[in-house]
């Protein structure tokens, strides 16, 4: 979709329409002319349109490959060893297809929110029109949208609007995954630099899905208040026949909750959710409860509490029809994208098929309509819930202890766990009666099993680890605030400046998914550390959720103990996975609000602000999914670093900056037009933590930015240092990299760092108006 | 003991180019010995202790005050070492150090030149592996050795899948080969 | 794109057109009132909308998975060991992992041929306005775009209509490779039913890029005298400058004749192509020549005849920078998808660009605009051309010799060999001065210098073969038919009804690459035993280039020998990749012309009829790509079964018939609604054949279909049994299943086969109006 | 011999769960002693004269005359089967013959119940590792052994990567084993 495509549209509409036969006309693409703000070079952008800056970032944070086998696989050529410098049949090596498979992940993950809001999109038009009104924050919010006004230039102001960045997604989709073809790219860094690009196209799509479920849907729109819903497996009521819902796409969730409403039921049915369909029916309902992460899905549905579950997409597990079986629960698949393999019944009776479920004939059925998911899910659920009784399968203590007795020990399961838990050694206690062992892996683990599945007796070891877990795990409720939507341009305006400045140290961003190595506390912990210390802490997703599952000496949760506005101290959850743009778009907003740049297609010039200026950093510690890489892809090309937990590392390459390397840490002085040397900030754009512990003094560190004031830099450093000594026990060996001038060391660390400066033989530099663009130039030196 | 040496976690395959098995400690004693600029690795899994033996940290300042191998502590591993009074040679997060063993301009922590052995020890068992996978495809003139207790077949050389005790047997061949105690 | 969106669009304009502010209306999606073909089902059908049918035939014709490594490594909660009955982390099994294996190398094949056509339109719009008309055949083609037609339901009648064909698909794409993330499908024949959507979207693709392409750079028009052009080693004129075209997206080299007929220098300079850029720049001018299919790419660098080297997208060695380097012969590259990290230099002036070239002080350049680049490529190819002096990397003997004499014959070469290739043995003989080994390597060589990269010495392998094979391959010239694009209207007339009643015994379509088992000459073989039978035989790709690489006494190849008609004993070249949908184009126009079938939007119908009426089988004997795989799916969804050579095995599944089991073989009697059981046809979907005897004999079996009358059965039979005598040397032992009654037996067949039948204790059966759709029932029993 | 068993075509790794190395033809013999409906499948490769020995279709039939096992010839391969006089128990595409064996409801060419042991030769290396595979994964009752001179990971059981003396020899020895000559 070129920007040439419209006007040429506009002037053939004026030229040729009356003769033109056989055609008619539609309401087409929108050409702002109410907007007074002119339009930057990049509208719509190209895949190469921000190759040039994408190079920029990577000729500094530089690709550290992992490859995660030695070999190629994705063409019948192959497989193609690709060990040491050879090449594959096609003539790849190996730095390009580490490169290239982190290109295809974030295609995947790219299409999946595109795709996500397509079908949203789709419905939602369907329903309520396409001249829709949108609205993410009445009057808090004119800015809405800012990613999107800044990728593709357009202000999206109805239902409509969205359709034109949402082809233009599909479009760069295409384009980037069509570069993974065998015999198409050869060179790694520009499959790194598609990868940007659709990590770019990504966060439109989640944009604009979340925006249009915010603007129908009547979620909280940008509200620092955002209710508290509860969270655990506490949280319902299952006495109660008791709903199910896991996914991301909420449209039949809202359809039940909507039923229930209509037939005066709320109340009477419980509606559980797990992953981003959870938070986002919370923000439709408070009445709807969450169950946790995606992690708990077999924790949950083993447990036999769901009485019915419905699907949507993303983020189910595949063998959730087979696993409602073992526990006789219904199954609603509600997705063109996870049929199921079930018979599509969206045109038969409501009845038939209630029916049909509640008398187990089958065990689920595929439904596209939302309000008849609605209908099904209610009136089956309300039918089966008495005939299941419950019907768990988690075993007896009596059973277990069998097991532990017939265990051969032969570690097939503890090597099949991602976490390497020691199932063996639970098994051998186990077999005394001491469940101890098991609960302890119980909090550890990630619900995968695969332990399940490798064990050669077939022990339902995780069934075991829930049993074990059952007492803590049952019981358990938290309160987490539901997701906020975006960022009011008034909360922009206040910490702006302190956030350019570096006096708000920084935006920590906690977002992805929960394949943590240890728990989910971690999460907490992290979020805690740096909200206490006055940083901005957001959230979103399945990190969100995790968040909420600690709670301090008082039962109060981090969402119950800080506020939830956009200000120093503040915890903010954002809402599911396609709400994480607003943290991208707070970044932007600072630009523009603050800094009155322009945002409209003007990629490049926003990017170079915000990595030199907004001190925001991305954890995702349990990253696990292709979604993951490509929102991370996403903040890589705006310059905004991202860590990851040590699962993370099989992403197949970091983006490493070399501190070491003084050459590689100098911009430009906007000013002047000299180059000066900044000091590496931030460190790296991608890497990962091996321990939470490093996490957080990652995080301390990679806050800091050229442009922070000697005040800033002295805060950061602050937290830099006092983090350090205290996960590390030492002071860092590098903070003669971080000091500009004596004012930017903090004044109750002076002698000591000073004595460091001095050791380094260090020498004061200039703090420059930074840029990394030559044209931001304004007076040539 | 080439039959025991398949990756410890099961699908953890690794491709046509495989660790050597250290199927005596004394072979990995020779090696180290052999070493110009070896360097040591140690990952934040050294300070938890094992069931049945101390923690693998010990092991580590031994075969440092053995050899004087310089020692980089990743995470948060640091900690404990200075607990323990010993100064490692640095602190860094295990992808920098990676990344730098893989640039072969780099000249060390101390300056001296490249690095031609690194051993591995203590990290999570696939960060390991992914790490020294980008090492053996682009550390060229790097060999690396993992000290693990897991066979990793990502290293030039690596343990087979070992029992605790045989595990830290080895360590004590090991140091006693080096002239340490 | 859901036809609801359509119509609202239109009912908005009309209403509101007047009352929108801020907007304006362009001229939009075609209502075509003025086709009289009634709509059908499914216009611009969803993921979802034609699942019906492929369940149906995947019912039949069931996957059998050949997985092709025991794990999955898509997401970092991997590797998963799915080996045996185990799951992945995510709850999938390996069934599901291979057709979601399977779905993910045809979504980057659609991907690919989807945004060949984006970029070739976006270019074609950009230089010939909107409304430039398409053509495809003037007068001898009313039904232009079958294809779209069918899928789409519309009738693109200018370069603009086009885009809404290819947004839809690139929707498709991305709604299809969202459902490979992590946790989203979870059955296996949902998997597969997206394949086949995503294969059919990929038909669309393809059609729309040739059908541009045909319209505006006046290809052959549905030309069944397309005009023969020369292939070869020994086509070209060498001692002239030349330049080298690789690839698939012809713009950059059309600049290239342009520039040269501009300046008339057609004649001094040499162009020469490597894939379908070779094929489709023949279409354009016949001053072009071939070298030959991608496995030559090495071969002809290396030789160095080749002064410069353009490539654009697709079917590209990943090293070819690298190995253009080696000989000094510099490279421009073209394409957004293959930018080889090169600088963009679409904007520096060319004399800059050509003095850089030419000086050797970059080892290529990235130009986007197609003009520029046939100026920069001449202007630099004959500065180099004398500095070069063919500069070439092939050995001299006594090089190959002393290596001989080295080697260690450590196997390392032979097991890198996708082709087994005994090259120790030839090194072995290499040692005596024998190259005769190498020269027998390079016939059966498909140029991918695995050999070269394994070898712990370093030697050149392949380079040793290019000079055991130079003697016979420099001096190689053979004529190929160039392509003719579409087939026309009339053709289909003559040929419709014998085809359907089974008298033409088949279609034979030749595609893909060539990554063959053992040479060339397989392809040819194959086409001229059919051509002989006179079944119609279709080529496209690299098969049609192959096909070219034989000759017969006379020195004629087989596009001399045979017709370049759609009709009994043709041999076509359709053109490049793109040009396959000419070949379903056929099939549905069958459905259409002869059959009076309507085909706008009416998928399930039409595909049916060709399952059961239109005897085509696809051969892609060297299919290699997942640009391959997408072609093959678009075929399975119109029922037409694809025959793959060896490698193909290695597309992790097969969908096979099971002949043994009855009750698979029924299809309706669209006059009684009776079920009526047909015999195997055809027997298999998807399948592989090992050897080219058994491809031969396989595809004059799957030509069988239960419409055949028995004249038509008779004479297919006839050729079964005949090529089975032939090549297997015995008779079939499943002749019983495809004799309905005795008048089916070949007469000159009668006494043998009449004895099978009793052996097998054969009982007539009678011949329908088949369908597999119920609803296509005429009368009910 | 297990240092050897790396899969012929360096690249093509299998996964976690490899075949069993036949490291002495007598182990082979047995198996196929034990085996209560074994079934041989010979691909076209059979037919090829490898350099120093005879064409591997003559160890087929020899193996067919001490066992009776049936076997099934695939893609052209019973011509050359014929021409020798022997009729092989069926012709089949290889795919269709996996595709059946993969199947437990199949009972067999002679309807009489599903083979538990089958044997592969002939077939070109990666397309019989595919099969393999297919059948390793998806047909739980059955024992798949590579009779080619390639270690073949996919199989239940394979040789390892063998000389041709070596190769010849275990057919040899095999054969006598059984019973024939
Ligand atoms: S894409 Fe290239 S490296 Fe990968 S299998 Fe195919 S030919 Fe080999
Ligand atoms: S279910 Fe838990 S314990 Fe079992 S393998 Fe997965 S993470 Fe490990
Ligand atoms: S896999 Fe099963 S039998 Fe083996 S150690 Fe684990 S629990 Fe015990
Ligand atoms: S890349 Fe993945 S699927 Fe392919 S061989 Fe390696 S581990 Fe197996
Ligand atoms: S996609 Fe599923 S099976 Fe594949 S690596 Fe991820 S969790 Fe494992
Ligand atoms: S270049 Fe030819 S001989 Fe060498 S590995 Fe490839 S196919 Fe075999
Ligand atoms: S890889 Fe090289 S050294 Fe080894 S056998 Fe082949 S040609 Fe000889
Ligand atoms: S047929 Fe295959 S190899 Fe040949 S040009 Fe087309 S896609 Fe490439």
């Amino acid at each position: 979709m070129a920007k040439k495509g419209l006007v040429v549209k506009v002037k053939e509409l004026k030229t040729n329409i009356a003769v033109v036969k056989g055609l008619e006309v539609s309401i087409g693409k929108i050409v702002d002319d109410t907007w007074e703000e002119p339009e930057g070079p990049t509208p719509f952008p190209s895949m190469t349109d921000l190759r040039d800056w994408d190079f920029k970032l990577l000729q500094r944070y530089k690709p550290f490959y992992l490859p995660f086998c030695d070999v190629c696989c994705l063409c019948t050529f192959g497989k193609c060893d690709l060990s040491g410098d050879k090449r594959g049949a096609c003539g790849l090596n190996m730095a390009a297809q580490s490169s290239r498979i982190v290109l295809l992940a974030c295609c995947i993950g790219a299409a999946t929110h595109t795709a996500h809001a397509r079908h949203l999109i789709h419905h939602l038009i369907e329903k309520h029109g396409r001249n829709f009104p949108l609205d993410q924050g009445g009057l808090n919010i004119d800015i809405e949208a800012p990613v999107t006004r800044l990728v593709c230039g357009i202000r999206p102001k109805t239902l409509k609007d969205l359709e034109d960045a949402v082809e233009w997604a599909e479009e760069q989709v295409t384009h980037c995954l069509s570069a993974t073809h065998t015999g198409q790219e050869g060179s790694n860094l520009d499959f790194e630099s598609k990868a940007f690009h659709v990590g770019m196209a990504d966060q439109v799509g989640m944009e604009i899905a979340d925006l249009a479920q915010i603007s129908v849907y009547n979620f909280p729109k940008a509200d620092p208040e955002a209710p508290l819903v509860e969270l655990g497996f506490g949280a319902a009521d299952v006495k109660k026949p008791t709903i199910l819902v896991i996914g991301h796409n909420v449209p039949s969730s809202v359809g039940i909750i909507d039923y229930l409403t209509k037939k005066k039921l709320l109340g009477k049915v419980e509606v559980v959710g797990i992953c981003c369909t959870a938070i986002d029916l919370t923000r439709y309902s408070t009445a709807a409860k969450i169950v946790g992460p995606i992690s708990w899905q077999l924790k949950y549905i083993r447990s036999g509490l769901a009485d019915l579950i419905v699907v949507d997409e993303q983020c189910i597990r595949a063998d959730a029809l087979e696993e409602a079986q073992k526990v006789k629960t219904p199954v609603i698949a509600s997705s063109p994208k996870n049929c199921l393999g079930l018979e599509n019944s969206t045109d038969k009776p409501a009845n038939e098929l209630i029916s049909k479920l509640v008398e187990g004939k089958v065990p689920g059925v595929l439904i596209f309509d939302p309000e008849k998911v609605g209908e099904v899910a209610v009136e089956s659920v309300m039918a089966v819930a008495p005939k299941r009784n419950k019907f768990s399968i988690i075993p007896e203590i009596d059973e277990i202890i069998a097991a532990g007795k017939a265990c051969s020990g032969c570690n097939e399961c503890i090597r099949a766990c991602p976490n390497n838990q020691p199932i063996p050694e639970a098994m051998k206690a186990a077999a005394e009666g001491n469940l101890k062992p098991f609960a302890e892996i119980f909090d550890n683990c990630v619900g995968c099993a695969r332990c399940d599945s490798a064990c050669p007796k077939d022990f339902p070891l995780h069934s075991f680890m829930i049993k074990a877990g059952e007492d803590k795990s049952l019981s358990e409720k938290f309160m987490m605030r539901s997701g906020r939507g975006a960022i009011q341009d008034i909360e922009i305006r206040n910490v702006g400046g302190p956030i350019v400045l570096g006096e708000i140290p920084g935006i920590v961003a906690l977002v992805g998914c929960a394949n943590y190595p240890d728990g989910n506390e971690a999460v907490a912990e992290i979020a805690e550390e740096f909200a206490k210390r006055r940083y901005i802490v957001v959230l979103s997703g399945c990190a969100a959720m995790s968040a909420a599952m600690v709670k301090d000496e008082e039962g109060k949760t981090i969402y119950e103990k800080y506020p939830g506005g956009f200000e120093a101290g503040g915890v903010l959850n954002v809402g599911s996975c396609v709400a994480n743009p607003h943290i991208a778009g707070a970044a932007i907003k600072v630009a523009s609000i603050f800094a009155k740049r322009n945002i409209r297609a003007n990629y490049e010039e926003i990017a170079d602000y915000i990595h030199n200026r907004v001190g925001a950093v991305g954890l995702a510690w349990g990253a696990m999914s292709q979604k993951a890489a490509s929102i991370a892809a996403g903040f890589w090309r705006l310059g905004v670093p991202v860590i990851v937990g040590p699962h993370g590392s099989k992403y197949r390459r970091m983006l490493l900056g070399r501190k070491d390397k003084k050459e590689d840490w100098y911009v430009y002085d906007a000013r002047t037009g000299d180059k000066v040397y900044t000091g590496p900030t931030p460190e790296h754009l991608f890497t990962t933590a091996e321990t939470k512990e490093e996490a957080i003094v990652m995080i301390a560190k990679l806050c800091m930015r050229p442009n922070d004031t000697t005040k800033g830099r002295s805060m950061k450093l602050t937290h830099y240092i006092d983090l350090h000594k205290r996960y590390y026990g030492v002071m860092p060996d590098d903070v003669h990299l971080y000091v500009r001038n004596k004012m930017d060391i903090p004044i109750t660390m002076k002698p000591e760092v000073l004595k460091i400066l001095e050791e380094k033989n260090w020498k004061e530099t200039r703090i420059p108006d930074p840029t990394l663009l030559k044209r931001m130039i304004r007076k040539r030196g | 003991m080439s039959a025991k040496a398949e990756p410890w976690q099961t699908a953890e395959i690794a491709g046509p180019k495989k660790a050597l098995v250290i199927t005596k400690p004394e072979v990995a004693a020779a090696m180290i010995k052999r070493a110009k600029r070896p360097i040591l690795i140690v990952g934040h899994l050294s300070t938890k202790t094992d069931s049945d033996t101390g923690k693998m940290i010990d092991y580590t300042i031994r075969l440092n005050k053995a050899t004087g191998i310089p020692v980089v502590a990743t995470a948060h591993t640091i900690r404990e070492f200075v607990k323990q009074g010993f100064q490692p040679a640095a602190q860094m997060s295990a992808m920098d150090i990676g990344n730098r063993l893989k640039d072969p301009t780099w000249n060390g922590l101390d300056g001296k030149g490249p690095y031609d052995v690194a051993l591995f020890m203590g990290l999570p068992y696939y960060m390991e592996f992914v790490i020294l996978s980008g090492l053996k495809h682009f550390a060229t003139n790097l060999k690396t050795i993992s000290l693990d207790k897991y066979y990793d077949p990502h290293a030039s050389w690596s343990f087979p899948n070992l029992k605790v005790e045989e595990w830290t047997q080895s360590f004590e061949t090991i140091i006693k080969k080096l002239g340490g105690n």
